[in-house]
């Protein structure tokens, strides 16, 4: 049996940036307003991802906007924001209401290059830790996805945002093609300091009974458990072919599911719908979760961990 | 989410009718008064509806609808049979484990959970004591459930057309001694704020359901955030303390992109 | 209430081939020997596709080759088969054993086009009614995913097998994709009978106590439930864009799964991983409900509910 | 898929070792003996494998494995505290709810799930026979458990080293008499075939434990079919009327890419 230690650190560090603990608020979750997502850190969260945000404000799609299924949900919020500047006001509020010590993202779109590199430009003016540029939302047509899926516009996206802010710059990565590698490469080649992956995958629901489709954008984004062992395959295929820290995201509910990831090669965790079922509380029960097993089995490190499942000797038994 | 046909619509008042709807009972066990559902209106809308009854055998619910905009007036006005989508229970409800006197206080069609969570205080033993405010005469509902649950029930109009004439705080300011009750209140958000005010006058602890914005319902989307609280799922139902320390309370919400604004009334 | 009415008609046809039921035994379930497969008409299907199969035998991966999750199933089975031209015997002895009212599509693959179309051809000589060319089988590498992921190279595909074979020829698709009309596109435009949608999604699973991979192939397709909704999903979309017919596949598992995805617009359905959790009953038992559904809200055949959700107008209340 | 540690292994004869792992009992309620496990070896492979143990309180399960090659050899002699995975259990065990005597007959590790299966026998109070053959002495495993469940234990050895020397099938042919028994049976598929054609002769119906080439496990991908039957699924355990139908049954089975192979003997 392995030998058991006390306190295992769970901190990490990313481009720079120390987080804490690797968990954190994924965008779009909870993180509407500044109090909010200062909410989610003191439940645990080691730092938080802002909504995406875009120069102009968005109502975002019309009620229904979420399909709550059993082993995940498909969601078309449609990318809702007050406008990044006016946004400023709540990373304000979120800086006011936290210690310092747990970074803020700031995910950001647009509907051109220019679009994305103005509002990473805008928010960034604030003070957050990072841009991370959404470049995967299905269910807002023109606004994402497009871009997110070519390796050449992934490319110019970054060195236009790079060259328009001076913090790291993170890009969020799409299932949704033919090899998740290519376009993590893309990122790794145009400078990103780390890939976030994966959103979520085009989906839909039909009502039987009327014959509708429930959201009233049609398609939505699958997220929750559904979409793990496909989160799981992306992480460990980028992290065993790139150097390019990656931030994993994909139905992450109890830290069993964290453990995974880290061993896939995460660097660290971000947390969404399982917030729907066990409200903010999943943060501080994952991360006791991960600090007990780490007791358990011998780990003094979460680069202990990361990506053992990448190599032959790094197994164990 | 469960799509059901309307089982049954009832009226309530001039501006409110219930509608019946009998879902798959094994979602409910857990359901406490104060909760929820998120109603589907196909082609229209979704949007949250506190549950006004809970009939057993056979198993059944309500949601009462005052019809104030396109999705609450059709959904008040579609016809039995029609198709209607149910998600939910969700939201923290009513505690109503005290031991103390219960006053419920509501205005409008805030009368829909007030009223079901009357009865189950009552049938836990609760002594109660129902204030119950409406504009005016036509639009009073749910009298006759008020009346069995307590005799000590007192209606207020705000034009005299029916029972005390005046608002319903001015009702409870009456009412209420130094300590010697709890309140549980739905209704108009200044409403509720003048019935905190009044209830830490008397040191009387309060429970008030919120109403913002929903989207997801869920607790994921944020949309209904007040003061970093999420509405659907830490409340609606939330006490007192907890709303003392949410300066968006009585001041603002948010529109749907998420834009502060401020608060503009409630049309119940 | 819309009234009642006796016996809806499930029967469909897809060009030219009747199938008494749209439910078909899905590609490499419970369809080893013909026996199996007779096992499965026996117990309700339609009809059923063969596992695929090509020209040389292959073992397929080493076990553990499937990972058994809550709402899905990882394999990694690798196309085990004993080659097409032993198969035969299987074939033979699928139409001893059934009525000659249920087809047989057999589910070819292949490392280069050629092999394609040499396989197709073997396996036409025996007489099954269909060929479905999968081209996205995630978890053998050079063995299809790569033919399938690219519109130019299944164009190529269906044209070589087109001039091999005279039976009408299916192709399926994998919704690793960045649009899978395009992909749909191709085989419309290269003369392909029907689309089958989707194939599995490529996923791991990995076990944290030793941090290993479990399946010994790494990488396997996640099917079941999970993907539902980005099968129903990509059903929708092939539907509304283009006219060729689509066999639907991915995590049907009752009645109101089947009649979700004919309302997206299928014209014939596939089951596999159900298989593992209901057996072949779930045949019967979908082909019931399908009926009893049908009954009650008064559509008298397939015909009338395909595809409901894709026109507002004939959306019910 | 659990993956648990060895709490304890136990040698049960010269080939073969009991492996105890303790899963959650959560999946375990419904479990019948007949059915089996999928059993990980990381870094080696996964093989189907009998329970043959089942303790309450605390809850655990045990395997017992018979080294034949690679998978056996390896898991039989993993250290204690190593680590394999357990999923299941899947399948269909033995119905045990027939009223007359129950012979439990078996040959080498095939004891593993008779001897479970006997115990749960006695238990709802059946009158039981045990007839066990092995090679030879060395093999002879649960000898004590046998002889715990009823003294009408009988063991045979092929070389005559332990008991009645001959094939266990010999003592079956003295043991019957018309109708008047049942027999579960699993062991090689020849060993069984002849049971199959004594029970047939002797009017008595018969179970046989069934074997093939297990990759899902689940009744998926088909690999363990035996005429049209997937072992895993709708198996192990036949009926002697199932079997009757299985022209493969005693001449082929499927190699690892489906390819019919006559039978070659199991080396158990
Ligand atoms: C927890 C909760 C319980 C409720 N219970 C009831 C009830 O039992 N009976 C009842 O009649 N009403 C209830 N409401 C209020 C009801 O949801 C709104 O009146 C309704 O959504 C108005 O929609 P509309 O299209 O008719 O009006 P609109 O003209 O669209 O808007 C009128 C008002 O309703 C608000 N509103 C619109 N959509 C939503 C939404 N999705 N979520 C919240 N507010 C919205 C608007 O912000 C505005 O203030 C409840 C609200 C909440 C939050
Ligand atoms: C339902 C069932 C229950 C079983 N219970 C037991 C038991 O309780 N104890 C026990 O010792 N053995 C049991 N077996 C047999 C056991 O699974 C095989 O002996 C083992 O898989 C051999 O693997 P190997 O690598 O050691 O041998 P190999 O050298 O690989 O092969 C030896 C023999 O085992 C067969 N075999 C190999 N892999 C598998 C597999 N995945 N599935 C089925 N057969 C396989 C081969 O076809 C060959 O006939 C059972 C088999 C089945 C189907
Ligand atoms: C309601 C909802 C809203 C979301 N909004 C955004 C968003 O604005 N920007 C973004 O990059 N991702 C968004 N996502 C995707 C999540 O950040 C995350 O990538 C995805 O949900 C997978 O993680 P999960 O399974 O933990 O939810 C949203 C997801 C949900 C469920
Ligand atoms: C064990 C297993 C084996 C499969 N083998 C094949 C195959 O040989 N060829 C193929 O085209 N698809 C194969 N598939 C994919 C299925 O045919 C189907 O597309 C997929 O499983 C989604 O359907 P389901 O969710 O109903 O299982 C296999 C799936 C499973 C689970
Ligand atoms: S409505 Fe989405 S968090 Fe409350
Ligand atoms: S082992 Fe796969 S069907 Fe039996």
């Amino acid at each position: 049996m392995a030998p058991e230690r006390s306190d295992p650190t769970l901190d990490v560090e990313i481009s720079g940036i120390r987080f804490p603990n690797p968990l954190l608020l994924a965008s779009g979750i909870a993180d509407e307003t500044g109090l909010s997502m200062a909410k989610a850190v003191e439940r645990g969260a080691g730092g938080v991802v802002t909504k995406s945000l875009s120069l102009d404000l968005r109502e975002g799609h019309r009620n229904p906007v979420v399909v709550d299924l059993q082993n995940g949900m498909i969601n078309a919020m449609g990318l809702p924001n007050p406008g990044a500047s006016h946004y400023i006001r709540e990373i304000e509020e979120y800086r006011r209401h936290t210690s310092g010590k747990n970074p803020i993202i700031a995910s950001v779109f647009g509907s051109t290059i220019e679009g994305y590199a103005e509002c990473a430009r805008t928010i960034a003016a604030s003070g957050v830790d990072a841009i991370e540029l959404n470049g995967s939302c299905p269910n807002a047509e023109g606004l994402g996805l497009e871009f997110g899926q070519d390796p050449d516009v992934i490319s110019d996206l970054i060195k236009a945002v790079r060259s328009a802010v001076s913090i790291p710059v993170f890009f969020k990565l799409t299932p949704m093609c033919n090899d998740i590698v290519k376009l993590a490469s893309a990122c790794q080649d145009a400078g990103a300091d780390a890939v976030v992956a994966i959103n979520t995958m085009k989906s839909m629901k039909i009502d039987i009974r009327t014959g509708r489709p429930v959201l009233t954008n049609r398609f939505g984004g699958l997220s929750g458990p559904a979409i793990k062992p496909v989160g799981v395959r992306c992480t460990y295929e980028i992290a065993s072919r790139l150097d390019i820290p990656v931030i994993s995201v994909g139905g992450i509910s109890n830290w069993e599911d964290a453990v995974e990831y880290i061993m896939a090669g995460a660097s660290a965790l971000q947390i969404g719908t399982a917030v729907a079922w066990g409200n903010l509380d999943v943060f501080s029960r994952i991360r006791s979760g991960i600090s007990g097993f780490m007791r358990a089995e011998g780990y003094s490190s979460l680069e202990e961990m990361r990506g053992i499942a990448l190599e032959v000797k790094r197994w164990r038994s | 989410m469960e799509v059901l046909r309307i089982d049954e619509i009832r009226s309530e008042c001039r501006s409110s009718s219930t509608l019946f709807v009998s879902p798959d009972p094994e979602k409910w066990p857990g359901f406490v008064p104060g909760q929820f559902v998120m109603v589907w209106i196909p082609g229209i809308d979704e949007v949250p509806m506190s549950v006004s009854y809970i009939d057993k055998d056979p198993f059944r619910i309500g949601i009462t609808v005052q019809g104030i905009g396109e999705a609450t007036e059709s959904l008040r006005t579609l016809p039995v049979g029609s198709r209607i989508g149910i998600r939910g229970p969700y939201g923290r409800g009513f505690d109503l484990s005290g031991k103390k006197r219960l006053v419920g206080i509501c205005g409008g069609v805030g009368a829909a959970s007030i009223v079901l969570a009357l009865e189950k205080a009552k049938d836990i033993g609760r002594e109660i004591v129902v204030l119950s405010g409406f504009r005016s005469k036509e639009l009073v509902m749910f009298e006759d459930r008020f009346g069995r649950i307590t005799p000590d029930t007192h209606i207020s109009t705000d034009d005299g057309s029916y029972g005390f004439h005046g608002l319903v705080t001015d009702l409870l300011r009456k009412e209420l001694k130094m300590n010697d009750a709890e309140l549980i209140a739905c209704g108009p958000e200044m409403m509720m704020k003048v019935v905190l005010d009044i209830g830490s006058e008397f040191g009387v602890h309060s429970q008030c359901s919120l109403e913002r914005y929903m989207k997801c319902g869920v607790g994921v989307c944020d949309s209904c955030s007040v003061s970093g609280h999420r509405v659907c799922q830490d409340g609606p139902v939330f006490t007192d303390e907890e709303i003392e320390a949410m300066p968006e309370f009585g001041s603002s919400h948010r529109d749907r992109s998420g834009r502060v604004v401020s608060l503009k009334e409630c049309v119940r």
